[in-house]
């Protein structure tokens, strides 16, 4: 998000000091997640909304859900699709223009998290085989940012996909036509969970906060899903882990993973 | 998918409109001061459906400098829809015609913000349409407004907007999307009420000389009605009863 | 069109201070436009065009017509679309590349002039409901500058259709067909005529050049139709305007329209 | 849409092409040159059908400054069709066959440009296609250079034009459209009578090596017969009868 | 590819001092191409490929042949088309990016002089007329560069699409449907070679090298069939050839050709 | 088009797979250096049937100047598929998959590279996949490593990278198209041997916690195999049997 600075660097030292008496700069415990907001329905015209705050991360996600034609020798599924986009008051060093390489990172390991997990079942999604199926489009934009953007807008996907209503068609004289009324819930399988982890030094913290982004070494993302198996990851950043760290982060991301599931889960009861 | 409601009446014989407003009213319209963290000044205004943030940086430098002007500041404004602001996903490549409400409404805001105050540096306006429902470029610059009062940007006054049209063969405030789809004319005003200037103005549909002349007024009035919310998000904030 | 420079400043002074004594740098009545010549059938090989000079200003429109698809929804009506391009050799200061917003709006403004004039009555232009119907498209370019882009493309275009000729198609076993020999005029509704006034201190002034484009604090566009109607505005510029003003301009429109529409229809009745 | 003439006689028994012409004669060819009024230099062609416009700026300062060359000046091309200018519409972003064209005529012009007479300047040569009809290069390439000389550049030669090719197995002077549609060879050539040079050369289709030595010479004397044309468009600018 | 350097001047000056003397600086004839080397199915999943060396010059040519939609009008026609591309590694100069002027001039070189000799015959490339017929796509890649990529890119996709098969496609159910085990050698029709000739001085070479390259005042390429006729031809660079000069260059693409010609014809011999 | 072949057997009774190899058995891999000639570093490796080259330049200077960074150099990477490179005929421009693969490369190589060594220049990492056939970018980074060499770049390890995954409930090591394609999930991994660290990994697909371990530790058991590969590719060359 931003090149080295000398403050960058103060910032990295304090926080490193900080690591060693096995403190954070914000207090807390280093497997310990910001404070989670889900509000459903934000967007009460899209067919699925979420706005999330994890600390001072606040991400937006709208779902659309819409005829489309099928990928070709995919005609027997329906079409899942997820975007991610900074906007551009989220941060002063946003850009407008064409997406960087990071921010397009971002969306890809989003929505590889949600769609290696299966969590939308893309077989109902057929209108008539071969020519048109449905297709989900969760479109998620970044309102503030304050580091973690991989598990912000990944619980703002599940969330508003988790809550998500599907309108219902069928062709009628070789045309695709709405049943008006028979609005159901998009099928989904599973609720997957991606859990981001810093390495600061030799230590492993988890959600890390702006400024811990600004000085980690190195990042890694883990997605489970609902059975606690392991179902999506992506190491990132200018350092490596050790075979036992990339261990450790595997057992965090299931147990800490979790605890969040409880939190999406409560989010979609509360919305019915 | 789906078409259009053919039979649905605009305004009833006594005057009432398909969402229950009378002609001269507004929708409800909401507007909060201060809602963005990382941004210099924000505003949230919920118009109707509409649902709008604006965030401002600035004044800061600008990138690359032979962009920026000795003699004044600059203002530059992006008005964007999100994907799943509208009834048909939006691709996120900005469109002509977003690109022409951004000019309109950096020409808008303008003639408000003393961008001699600060040569050399410019002030960025970004709208973001998080839903759509008719006459977001009037919310969009009523939120403007107040997000560059908030960031503390020097001001001679704030712009104010409303639409004003005509359905039904009548001059109603502030058309909604409904309207605007099966009226008969849709005019966005913006209006600065302390210096008496109308700094946004278009139309699309027909109006007779009469019409015209009365479509302006009832626009210019609507503009005093949001004026006065514009005022109290500000007051809200900066000396407001805490209530969130 | 330009950054202010001195020789802005002293032009604008100059512009000024003529129009205090009720006179305009070229010598015309507040109210009055610059000469206006139109060259129908400048593109003998298109459907329809026309060269129109305003002043100093030059453009030309070449309107091609030929088989599309319909827009979604919008099966049983033909597709209108208006382009407008600076050709780099119309000023030094125009730039190739994508265009600047300021031709994306003149190009939207004069596009919506004849749009929501019902100009061109797109109900008669489908060959097959919502198959295969008629697109009309109206390419302005802009061969010299001399200010007041909006009415010269207006006029331009307007001109080019009123005198542009269709040809015939039919569907024959499911492809699209020319029936040969079948031409027929474009069915229009009216005849929509921009005004443009520029705003200099307090005085408002029709049609304005070059420079004093350059020295305007704000400008409005106003289209009538036959009717005597107005049925499209454009404010513009860094200023604002009273509702006197805005009231006073649309009485102007209306009244110079009237003058222009009859030229318009000289035109048109010359080319047959 | 429609279909090609199948039956149409390119060449007859008496050696008359489609249109009338004989096979050495050109199309009816008018150049005028100064004909905008912003561009330092211009000319306006019509080589049968083809109308084609050409504006000239320069020599003028170049951004970025790193594209300059302190040791000369630098050209640039742009040919640039118009939407209308071709039977099926054309798309308004540049193609690749206009981005090979532009390049393959500033190569063309460059022997004749002094350009070492405007060191880190550039000269801008921008052409507009307003109707296409076949040839459209070389009739852009011969009002460029008239265009040129009316900007004042200072010039060693007048790069002429004509296309020459291959129709109903004889070489003929100037393709029209049809006859490149149904024709054997289009062979343009770009030529400078005085200083004797071929700057552009192109060939589609077959020839024998005797036929290919035949075109290249009719395209050279169709060449001087332009070039006649293009002396007279300047003396009538410069010493002119007046008369528009 | 690059700008004139003082090292630059000096290499065009020895080059010519030795052209004045008969010699080349790397000892070939004037008329004398570099050695050409040709390996047949460097890319085996392709379906067609060949790795061309002309001296240090290094080219790949890789065909996709596979179903498309026929060109309006064309419906009774295959497809074929020719791509070129400088990887970013074959020369530091080489920026990554759009294409430049001069990589879109030589893949339209380079696909011209195969298109106007008619080698592959597309008449025999439909499935069902209007509706549907097979593509060939040869993307030529640049490995390394040292001068005179239109012949080492020409031979390349030559050779490549002499030892091409193509697949077998019907239509069954108005699907287009593979027919296995049916594979066909590409159909062609002739072995178009290109020449590049450079000028320099008044000394006209053949096959240009890096150095020969920068220092060229101008340059042509001919393209010759097999019956030793000249389908296709491009002058290029900043100077003109003499009428003479350029019969001399078609005499020479005509005899230099039907030497490559040969190599190319064992390639293909050795394939099979 | 085709179709897949629905009764394929990915592990036989004997833990044979579909291409013959055993569970902890990598494809066949050779790796070359030093194979382009105006490269400053370059290598060429088939793994399987996966053809990439790898060319170096640099360290070089950055433009523009400001991208450039006073204390330590940069890396830049650009992963990118030929058209022909995979079964249907891949678009040139660079897809959303490629960029993110040059960045997750680019930082996989970082940890490996003593950039502090060349302030304010870069070095450049062009990777071109001939043939793709499943782990293309561990092919490619394990490439790259040897070309970073081959160019004279000084780092503190090699990087070397081969995939585990799981087929037929089973994790094995390096999986390829078809397993890819038909298996349960795909596991890149990058690691450097002295060093000890992980510096790519990915994962696509379900596994339950004790399989994850395992395939970690089977992921970076096939990085060591390469890395013998790697080393040999150097020695070959700089102090090589001359064979070619």
């Amino acid at each position: 998000m931003a090149s080295k600075s000398v403050i960058d660097e103060l910032k990295k030292t304090q926080i490193l000091e900080l690591l060693e008496q096995g403190k954070r700069v914000d207090g807390r415990a280093l497997d310990e997640p910001r404070e989670l907001s889900i509000e459903i329905n934000a967007i009460p015209k899209a067919n699925g909304s979420a706005k999330v705050r994890l600390g001072d991360t606040e991400v937006l996600c709208g779902v659309k859900i819409q005829p489309d034609k099928p990928f070709p020798d995919m005609g027997d599924k329906g079409i899942f699709m997820c975007t991610a986009e900074l906007l551009p008051f989220s941060h002063p060093t946003v850009e407008t223009g064409p997406p960087r390489d990071d921010v397009i990172e971002l969306a890809r390991v989003v929505d590889r998290g949600i769609r290696e997990s299966n969590m939308v079942d893309v077989s109902q999604l057929v209108i008539e085989k071969d020519k048109s199926v449905v297709g989900v489009f969760a479109d998620i934009v970044v309102i503030d940012y304050d580091g973690n953007l991989f598990d912000a807008c990944s619980y703002a996907a599940t969330a508003a996909l988790l809550t998500s209503t599907t309108p219902k068609w069928t062709m009628v004289d070789d045309k695709i036509t709405l049943v008006d009324g028979e609005e159901s819930p998009l099928p989904t399988t599973t609720i997957p969970v991606s859990i981001t982890m810093g390495k600061i030094g030799n230590y492993i913290i988890v959600d890390p906060n702006g400024d811990e982004w600004d000085s980690m070494d190195a990042r890694i993302t883990i997605t489970t899903n609902s059975d606690g198996n392991i179902c999506a990851l992506q190491k990132g950043g200018s350092d490596g882990f050790t075979q036992e760290e990339i261990v450790q982060c595997g057992e965090i991301s299931v147990r800490v993973g979790a605890k969040i599931r409880e939190k999406l889960k409560e989010a979609q009861q509360g919305s019915q | 998918m789906g078409g259009r409601e053919a039979t649905m009446v605009l305004l009833d014989e006594n005057g009432i409109r398909c969402d229950g407003r009378k002609i001269d009213e507004t929708r409800k319209i909401t507007i909060k001061a201060g809602v963005l963290k990382n941004a210099d000044g924000s505003a949230y205004i919920e118009f109707g459906d509409n649902k709008i943030l604006v965030g401002i940086f600035g004044p800061r430098d600008v990138h690359p400098k032979h962009m920026s002007d000795t003699d004044t500041g600059i203002l530059r404004v992006r008005y964007h829809m999100e994907p799943f602001s509208v009834t048909e996903r939006k691709r996120p490549a900005p469109s002509r015609r977003e690109i022409e409400i951004s000019k309109v409404i950096k020409e808008a805001l303008e003639p408000a913000v003393m961008l001699e105050k600060f040569p050399r540096t410019a002030v960025d306006v970004f709208i973001e349409v998080l839903q759509a429902d008719g006459g977001t470029r009037c919310a969009a610059l009523a939120a403007a407004s107040v997000a560059l009062a908030d960031a503390g940007i020097p001001m001679r006054d704030m712009v104010a907007a409303c639409a004003s049209g005509k359905v039904a063969d009548t001059i109603v405030l502030d058309v909604n999307n409904e309207e605007d789809q099966a009226g008969q004319a849709d005019m966005p005003v913006g209006y600065m009420p302390n210096l008496e200037k109308i700094t946004l103005l278009q139309l699309d549909g027909v109006l007779t000389p009469e019409e015209y002349k009365k479509c302006v007024d009832v626009g210019v009035n609507g503009c005093k009605l949001v004026y006065e919310i514009q005022k109290k998000a500000l007051t809200d904030k900066y000396f407001g009863n805490g209530k969130d």
